[in-house]
């Protein structure tokens, strides 16, 4: 698939073409900007993320397993009286049953987010631009057969200070 | 799709060397179950214990009686190896041989038992005891069930119990060399214990074993 | 074309800058070649790392009993240093998240490098739980593994354990969350390096972002409940540091208002660290701009209130002690303000109550070079209120018989300097190998302030750039 | 045999099968399942004397381990069997020998452990009539002193090692060419046996004397009765009998005579167990606190000085009583600040009591103890709490006998002189004109366990054997004859006196078959419950002791001209303080200071441990701007010393007092003791001693050594640590912090406890259980308590609990650091003004609380409780993070700062091997002696009977001479602990922090008004 690109300098340029594009049927591939920018998502249409829900359910899953160790290790496997205390201690559990629930939380969206983003340790960044992690943002459409009007999106760019614009052969990214 | 194959390839990894090492039996640090040293004596249980079934507390008497059960003194072999002086076979042979010889059957000692002989300076020649009996050096067993330093473990307290000898160490009475059966790892001690509370032991139903920490180790 | 700029919100950056300056300014001591002053600094650090290095060294080889502990007195410095330095780690955690779900977006100029704080401040105090062991080379016996020992477990009542949950997981989101942060900025060294390695390095450890706001978008996402979960975390963990004083029944550390008190204190003394390295840094690393003395003035006004709530608690604890009626609690605080250690009590008195009160007044706010000043107060002065919560504590409690005195031996005092040594080798690294300052995050409040409208014309950023509110 | 119910009681080896083969077959006994080769080996190549053969005489030890290295499955364990084992004594048993005490003079009855072979043990003979089970400090200590690896191991020939053969000769040549002025110098001997060996073996000298000689002595008291009953006697004192007691400075709980059997006889009229309950009524008149002071009822503070009105005024005011009119002397009260109406008090008690009431008094001033012997005559006293026809043979020494040789050798008119188990050169004061004298001497022979400050100016040295590898006997009161019987071959090439004598004598024996042949001769006919000898050895074997009867002594009625002839001297002596020397619990006269467990056995007054020092009134020490650690000077004129002050409370404020026992030469060895680590201070410096001789300031006074004397004190610029266990001493916490008392102790007086015995103890706290179902105890719930009222502060426990225990000793620097690993420490708390101390002692070890705070804190769980309510300490489970120390309320925790033990394989002999040796970083506390109840439990189990309350004696309790100490089974409800814990007196320390201890104490009663 071939893609049009775009380079802006401004979140605010960027912005009103995202828009514009969006408005006119066209689909965005993808930005490429250096910092998030404050309603782009609105912009591109996107929905919200889900990881909130991941990260839940991880933090669930800490919970759980932080209650349910801890009884069992305290209550069946071995209990042990400890200063006179009940084998289950449920108030003194809540400290590790807490941490335990961050840490699943935690850790669990991190390694979600890197799965969701495709990002790993070594991967080659696909870029189009390289100042697009610097100062540059950049918009690509996705150029679908005959209804991708190159004329309008290049008003529609320039219209908007587009610092340069062009096309890319082939997904190359 | 590479990433994915080698995750693959890791679990199926991990998973072989799991299992490699349960066949090999690779113990961990510390755990020497399975050890066999060479004894300087080659003492058969076997023998003693199985063909001959002597009791095992003729010769190890204090496991009733203390912590210990204690290696034989010299002097407990001496009561039977006055006298047996070697296996009967070849004591056959000899008399045997010396009947077809027409001669009086010599005496036959076997090696290992030269060695007892030495430490309790008895001469088998004359088949009694020299000047001075035992002052020759004691046998130097090596220990095959050592426990740590912080671990008292008291023999007296299960054999009264009526914990047969082989509970722990295995059908020693089919041994030729005696071999460290359990792992005498802190788990197998307290999962026993374990156990005969819960009754799952039959022949110690109805008994009660600590588990508390000051059991062994004070 | 003129500039607006909004009354009511002052722009956090100073000065007109651009995008590309921002990047320029924030990465350039990372690509210069490192300063004498660096130098000596880091040589200095160093140097106090490894006589803390040999004193550990010593203590684990020949025992505890180098240090000047007792039979009444079981910890002295190493708890102390160890809660000093875990309370420093908050304010980094804070800033970050705490700050950051309040939409505070001053944050943006501070957050990283009060979060390399606090991953180099858990260190230096994860060490201390580590090294006061009597034998820490089984330290791993306080996490619940199966083993062949039946298998025996831990003691989940035991706040040591809770320190252990607490701490790893504090560290371990912290740094989740610090090198979240970091991923898109590593990206922008990596596309501005020129030499091979760093090209690779940065690359490695950028993961290939390529800010696509698809991935923008998860990660806002991620880092909002990264946030979300540090926020209680932070809060959690000097609760349950508190927890192994409010716990024990010994009087002075037996005391319910221990968590609340312990995370303001840490917060306060944290504040206070970070003010410390945020006045060195500005200067040192010419980030006036970025760091402005309005960053600098809003800290002060934090360490002020977290201040106030630790007078307030130091007071009702006294209250309580006196009015409820428990001799030995009452004797606690007597025998504290007026005892052997009475010194201590009013340092701690003065430095943390007494002197910050300097902060209502706005000039003193402003003055870097008091501020300064008033930030190592602060934390000498919360290094005493734990040395005085642990060590008065111990040293006279029930029974007569038993109260003894503790003096620190050499050994101590070069863990603690070692302590410190730690710290700023790390943070003299940090400060040279990862942008000081959230590149990302910072651009994205380069507006913020100011209307929206043209800044990307050169003329205009010329002709205005001295107008302020 | 008889049966204790948990002990055995065991005759000797050689009784079994006493023939040469036994003999000889016990020279190749091996260790049963020990490597003795590397120790072998290395005690060869020291060039030691510590042979293979005597080593394998000696051992029998259970567990080592020859480690092979290059070994890839860890160390390698041999187990080496004996080869022809005897048979009694089942490997890894304990034993129990009876026999006697040997550490003073008191001879008290004693058990010994023996397992595996090696003697690790000493506690007290319940069957022994004197000591009844009680057994001190030192006595306990004695133990580690035979595995000390500097004893002397061979004899020496004028400095050289040489052997016995060579000795022998030497001797005897000597001795042949010799046949007059032949002198032997010994301590009291107690033992009849070497008594008359002594005796056999002057006979042949003409103008030869047995010279006895007590370094601290009671001559005065010998030579007094000697005027007043005709009889040169130490009497048997019956505290027993007494009902009013008053002690003019003789510290009889402490260290005087026979301060064991003293104890056990004090406690039988104030335990309060009666009922109606009777008190006796004690009354301490000293110038220094001792041990005995803290316990009385009424301490009033005299210097010695002011002894000799206070006498004379009591004895006065008795004969208006009993009509009597023969004292020559009129008490002038304004000598003294002890106030009229006290006295009067004290008279009045003494008269209504009288027939049961004792005056004892510690002053070597024959004088003295004439007006004592004289109200002790109008008390009637005699025949009741003192015994004169039975006397005490403790202390028959006289001083002025050795002034008298001392002469003698100058003049060269000794020509041989054999010193056994004294050291004048040090504990005379006049020690150095002695030193002279000895080398004038041509041929002197010095029997010494050490080589001491006269042995190394002896001609011949020979090293005594330890009292647990001799035979002997010992008769510390007439008619009780005790034996004892060694528990282990010699460990060096030593020999007892008795078999020198008989090697000199010409008849060279065994001791034990000079001990037999004695008792054949002499002892068997002196007694008629047993028909032949055999069963009387059998007997005397078992129980550690028989009853004779000896012809009775004949002491006349009271001699009136004794007192008729009395004169005091009233003139002021020179000096500005007066200097009392005493003896402390554990160092005594100092022939044990070599005893590192002894040394470090904190002062039950002032804690201190590694020192002696000057002990002044806090107000003195004020007015003279001294503080605690100040060096001063002390001078009489002739010596000095200088020594670190000490504030005292309780003082009198003209009295500096200073301990003896120290400054010997054989303390210079500690210079080593302790962890070695950058900071360390040593214990004693290159070349120098524990402590200051201080008997350089005895005083020579007609021909009685005074233990007191004027000295002036000076300051100097010089600081030394003192190191103490306990550093504030007072029930109330500073003036200045409040001042409020801590309800520590519960205490009430005697006249309130009769009303009612809650007294005191009224306040209970209403304890809510939050989880009252959990863990119930169903078997047995073990409980501790201790009565106040018994514990003199002795601290016998503490020693006991560290031979028990393996507890380590840490040296002087550590305990300044307050690191002493003591698992029981005794609690000394002062209350009152500083010059009229009430005194209160309270051992305090692990409560084994039932909600232990330690145990909550344990992240390793490696403090727990045992389903027997014990708070378990598991080493091995320990990382070491002292939080549980942190939390213990009650502090008794001990950490392991360094690694403590000793590489002196020799000395780790004596190593309990039932206990782990603890290793550096861990935590250790008392364990209630698990080991004797999981041994008890076993025991009981194997023969099929019920555990019975008693089985269990822990070692604290066991060896308790006031018996304070008593641990069972609360949940049996006839056992003593139960009975106890439902006493009224029965509190808990801390009680309403629920942290429910199961160490109880009873409370503290004073008989005051």
């Amino acid at each position: 698939m071939d893609l049009f690109s775009a380079v802006f300098k401004d979140e605010d340029d960027l912005l009103k073409v995202t828009r514009q594009v969006r408005d006119s049927g066209y689909s965005i591939y993808d930005i490429y900007t250096p910092y998030a920018v404050h309603g782009l998502d609105d912009a591109m249409g996107l929905k919200p993320s889900k990881l909130s829900y991941l990260c839940f359910g991880f933090a669930f899953l800490g919970l759980i397993v932080a209650i349910l160790s801890q009884y069992w290790i305290g209550s069946i496997d071995w209990p042990i009286n400890v200063g006179g205390k009940p084998f289950n201690s449920l108030p003194a559990y809540l400290p590790v049953t807490f941490e335990l629930t961050v840490l699943f939380g935690g850790v669990g969206i991190f390694f979600a987010f890197l799965f969701k983003a495709r990002l790993r340790p070594g991967k080659t960044a696909k870029l189009v631009n390289p100042h697009s992690t610097d100062y540059y943002f950049i918009l690509t459409i996705e150029i679908k057969d005959s209804s991708f009007d190159s004329e309008t999106v290049l008003g529609l760019c320039r219209q908007n200070n587009a610092v340069e614009t062009k096309i890319i052969l082939g997904n190359a990214l | 799709m590479k990433q994915n194959l080698l995750i693959v390839l890791l679990v199926i990894l991990a998973f072989i060397l799991v299992v490699l090492a349960q066949q090999i039996k690779i113990n961990l640090p510390g755990i020497n179950q399975g050890y066999a040293p060479q004894q300087p004596l080659a003492f058969s249980h076997r023998l003693h214990s199985g063909d001959l079934q002597i009791d095992c507390m003729y010769c190890h008497s204090g496991a009733d009686k203390s912590r210990h059960a204690g290696i034989p003194s010299e002097n407990v072999c001496m009561n039977c190896h006055r006298f047996v002086t070697a296996g009967w076979d070849k004591i056959r042979i000899e008399d045997e041989r010396a009947q077809k010889e027409k001669r009086p059957p010599q005496p036959v000692v076997s090696d290992e038992l030269k060695k007892l002989y030495r430490a309790a300076a008895f001469d088998e020649t004359q088949m009694k005891f020299k000047d001075k009996p035992y002052s020759g050096k004691p046998i130097e067993w090596t220990r095959v069930y050592n426990l740590p330093d912080f671990v008292f473990f008291d023999h007296r307290r299960h054999v009264n119990a009526g914990v047969s000898c082989q509970k722990c160490h295995g059908a020693v009475e089919t041994m030729e060399k005696v071999t460290q059966v359990p792992d005498l790892t802190m788990g197998w001690c307290v999962n026993c214990h374990r156990d005969v509370n819960k009754g799952k032991i039959p022949e110690l139903k109805g008994r009660y074993a600590s588990i508390s920490c000051t059991v062994c180790h004070y | 074309m003129s500039i607006y700029y909004s009354i009511l919100r002052k722009p956090i950056i100073a000065g007109d800058k651009k995008l590309k300056d921002i990047t320029d300014d924030v990465i350039r001591p990372l690509e210069q070649k490192p300063t004498l002053l660096w130098w000596v600094a880091f040589l200095v650090s160093l140097t106090v790392l490894l006589i803390g290095v040999i004193a550990v060294t010593y203590q684990i080889k020949v025992g505890i009993g180098t240090w000047g502990l007792n039979k009444t007195i079981g910890w002295a410095f190493d708890i102390t240093n160890f809660v000093f330095w875990i309370g420093i780690g908050h304010a980094g955690t804070l800033i970050s998240a705490i700050l950051f779900l309040f939409r505070q977006r001053w944050r943006t100029s501070i957050n990283r490098s009060a979060e390399a704080m606090t991953i180099i401040a858990v260190m230096c105090a994860g060490i201390f739980p580590l090294i006061h062991m009597g034998r820490p080379w089984l330290f791993f016996w306080v996490i619940p593994y199966p083993n062949l020992r039946g298998s025996l477990w831990v003691n989940f009542r035991s706040p040591l354990l809770w320190d252990f949950f607490a701490i790893s997981t504090y560290f371990t989101i912290s740094l989740i969350f610090w090198y979240l942060g970091l991923i898109p900025d590593m990206a922008t060294l990596r596309d501005r390096a020129k030499s091979k390695i760093k090209k690779f390095v940065y690359g490695l450890m950028s993961f290939g972002w390529n800010g696509s706001a698809r991935i923008w978008h998860h990660y806002e996402t991620t880092y909002l409940m990264l946030a979300a979960l540090a926020t209680p975390l932070v809060l959690s963990v000097h609760s349950i540091v508190s927890m192994d004083f409010a716990t024990a029944v010994i009087p002075g550390w037996h005391s319910t208002i221990f968590p609340p008190y312990f995370v303001a204190g840490a917060i306060f003394s944290g504040f206070s660290m970070v003010l410390t390295l945020m006045i060195i840094a500005r200067k040192v690393l010419h980030y006036e701009e970025y760091i402005t003395i309005d960053h600098i003035e809003k800290m002060c006004k934090i360490v002020l209130v977290t201040g106030g709530i630790v007078a307030l608690s130091y007071g009702i604890e006294i209250f309580m002690a006196i009015f409820f009626g428990n001799q030995y609690e009452r004797f606690m605080f007597i025998n504290r303000a007026l005892g052997p250690y009475a010194w201590a009590f009013w340092i701690m008195i003065s430095c943390n109550v007494i002197f910050p009160q300097l902060l209502w007044i706005k000039k003193i706010r402003r003055n870097v070079a008091l501020v300064f000043i008033l930030s190592i107060v602060v934390n000498i002065g919360m290094w005493f209120e734990r040395f005085v919560i642990i060590v008065t504590s111990l040293h006279r409690d029930f029974l007569p018989s038993s109260w003894a005195m503790y003096k620190p031996t050499i050994i101590e005092i070069a863990t603690l300097a070692g302590s410190f040594g730690l710290f700023f080798t790390f943070f003299l690294l940090f400060a040279r190998f990862v942008p000081f300052i959230a590149i990302g995050e910072v651009k994205g409040v380069l507006k913020y302030g100011k209307l929206k409208k043209n800044l990307t014309s050169e003329s205009s950023l010329k002709a205005n750039a001295d107008v302020t509110v | 045999m008889a049966e204790n119910k948990s002990k055995k009681y065991w005759k000797g080896i050689e009784e079994l099968e006493n023939t040469p083969e036994f003999r000889k077959s016990l020279e190749s006994e091996f260790p049963e399942e020990a490597s003795p080769e590397a120790f072998l080996k290395k005690a060869e190549e020291n060039g030691s004397n510590f042979s293979r053969r005597s080593f394998l005489k000696a051992t029998g030890f259970t567990v080592g381990a020859a480690i092979l290295g290059a070994c890839a499955r860890g160390p390698v364990e041999k187990a080496i069997p004996l080869l022809n084992r005897a048979e009694i004594g089942v490997p890894g048993k304990a034993y129990w020998y009876g026999s006697t005490c040997h550490g003073c003079v008191s001879g008290c009855g004693i058990l010994v452990k023996n397992r595996d072979g090696r003697p690790i043990k000493i506690e007290g003979n319940p069957r022994h009539p004197l000591s009844q089970g009680g057994v001190c400090a030192v006595g306990q200590a004695t133990v580690l002193s035979l595995y000390d690896s500097k004893r002397l191991q061979e004899p020496l020939l004028n400095g050289k090692p040489a052997e016995w053969k060579k000795i022998d000769r030497a001797v005897n040549d000597r001795l042949k060419r010799t046949n007059e002025n032949v002198y032997i110098l010994t301590e009291t001997i107690t033992s009849p046996t070497t008594r008359y060996l002594i005796g056999q073996f002057l006979k042949r000298f003409k103008n030869s004397r047995h010279i006895e000689y007590d370094p601290v002595s009671c001559s005065a008291i010998l030579a007094a009765h000697k005027q007043t009953h005709g009889l040169r006697a130490l009497p048997h004192y019956r505290f027993d009998r007494a009902e009013v007691i008053v002690s003019f400075g003789a510290d009889f709980l402490g260290t005087w005579i026979s301060p064991v059997e003293f104890t056990k006889d004090y406690m039988k009229n104030r335990n309060l167990a009666e009922k109606p309950p009777r008190m006796s009524y004690h009354v301490q008149i000293e110038g220094r606190l001792s041990v005995t002071g803290s316990n009385a009822d009424n301490r009033i503070t005299a210097t010695s000085g002011e002894f000799g009105v206070l006498l004379t005024y009591i004895a006065e005011k008795l004969e208006e009583r009993a009509g009597a009119g023969n004292l020559p002397l009129k008490a002038d009260l304004t000598q003294t600040r002890v106030a009229k109406q006290t006295l009067d008090k004290i008279i009045s008690k003494l008269w209504s009591a009288k027939g049961s009431s004792l005056i004892v008094c510690g002053a070597n001033d024959v004088r003295l103890q004439i007006l004592v012997n004289y109200i002790n005559h109008l008390l009637g006293g005699y025949g009741t709490t003192i015994d004169l026809g039975r006397p005490s043979y403790q202390k028959l020494g006289d001083e002025n006998k050795v002034n008298e040789l001392i002469d003698k050798m100058n003049r060269g008119e000794v020509s041989a002189l054999f010193i056994a188990g004294v050291n004048p050169v040090y504990s005379l004061p006049n020690g150095a004109e002695f030193k002279e004298a000895l080398q004038k001497v041509p041929f002197s022979v010095a029997f010494t366990e050490y080589s001491d400050e006269t042995a190394e100016h002896a001609s011949i040295v020979c090293p005594q054997s330890h009292f647990l590898e001799s035979w002997n006997d010992s008769e510390p009161v007439e008619g009780y004859l005790s034996i004892t019987q060694p528990l282990i071959s010699r460990l060096g090439l030593s020999r007892t006196l008795n078999e020198c004598l008989s090697a000199w004598t010409g008849n060279s024996a065994t001791d034990y078959a000079l001990l037999q042949d004695y008792w054949k001769r002499h002892v068997f006919p002196l007694q008629k419950k047993h028909a032949n000898f055999q069963d009387l050895w059998d007997r005397a074997l078992i129980d550690g002791y028989v009853q004779i009867k000896r012809p009775a002594k004949k002491a006349s009625s009271f001699n009136m001209n004794a007192i008729k002839n009395l004169r005091l001297d009233s003139a002021k002596p020179s000096g500005d303080f007066e200097l009392v020397l005493y003896q402390k619990v554990g160092i005594l006269d100092g022939r044990h200071a070599q005893n590192p467990w002894l040394q470090e056995l904190p002062d039950p007054i002032t804690k201190v441990v590694w020192d002696n020092y000057v002990s002044m009134a806090p107000q003195t020490a004020k007015r003279l701007n001294l503080r605690q650690g100040d060096v001063v000077r002390v001078s009489d004129g002739n010596s000095e010393m200088e020594l670190p002050v000490l504030p005292q409370p309780g003082q009198h404020e003209k009295v500096i007092a200073v301990a003896l026992g120290y400054g010997r030469n054989t303390t210079k060895r500690f210079k080593d003791i302790g962890p070695d680590w950058i900071s360390k201070r040593p214990t004693v410096k290159e070349g120098e001693t524990v402590g200051e001789n201080a008997y350089r300031f005895l005083k020579w006074q007609n021909g009685f050594l005074h233990f007191s004397s004027r000295v002036n004190i000076h300051p100097t610029e010089k600081t030394r640590i003192i190191a103490q266990t306990q550093t504030y001493n007072s029930i109330t916490v500073p003036e200045k912090l409040g001042g409020e008392r801590r309800p520590l102790i519960h205490e009430t007086t005697f006249k309130e406890y009769k009303k009612d015995p809650a007294s005191g103890n009224k306040y209970k706290h209403q304890i809510l259980q939050l989880w009252a179902e959990d863990h119930v105890y169903t078997g047995h719930h073990w409980a501790m308590v201790i009565d106040l009222n018994k514990c003199t502060g002795c601290s016998a426990c503490v020693i006991s609990c560290q031979a028990e225990n393996n507890v380590p000793v840490v040296g002087k620097d550590e305990v300044y650091r307050r690191r002493e690993l003591h698992w029981i420490r005794i609690d000394r708390y002062y209350s009152g003004p500083e010059s009229d101390v009430e005194v209160v002692h309270q051992p305090v070890m692990c409560h084994h609380c039932d909600h232990a705070p330690c145990e909550g804190v344990c992240p390793v769980l490696a403090t727990l409780h045992s389903d027997e309510g014990i708070n378990q300490q598991i080493y091995n489970r320990c990382v070491g993070t002292r939080y549980c120390a942190n939390n213990c309320p009650y502090k008794v925790r001990r950490f392991n700062w360094f690694s403590y033990r000793k590489k002196d394989e020799k000395e780790n002999l004596v190593l309990n091997p039932d206990v782990t040796v603890r290793s550096r970083g861990v935590m250790e506390k008392c364990s209630w002696c698990v080991q004797r109840i999981q041994e008890a439990k076993a025991e009981a189990k194997r023969k099929g009977v019920k555990l019975a309350d008693g089985d269990i004696k822990l070692a604290c309790e066991q060896s308790c001479p006031a018996d304070a100490i008593v641990f069972g089974d609360m949940n049996d409800p006839q056992s003593r602990i139960s009975k106890l814990i439902h006493h009224p007196r029965h509190y808990n320390m801390l009680e309403e922090m629920n942290f429910k201890p199961t160490v109880g104490y009873l409370t503290l009663v004073r008989n005051k008004e």
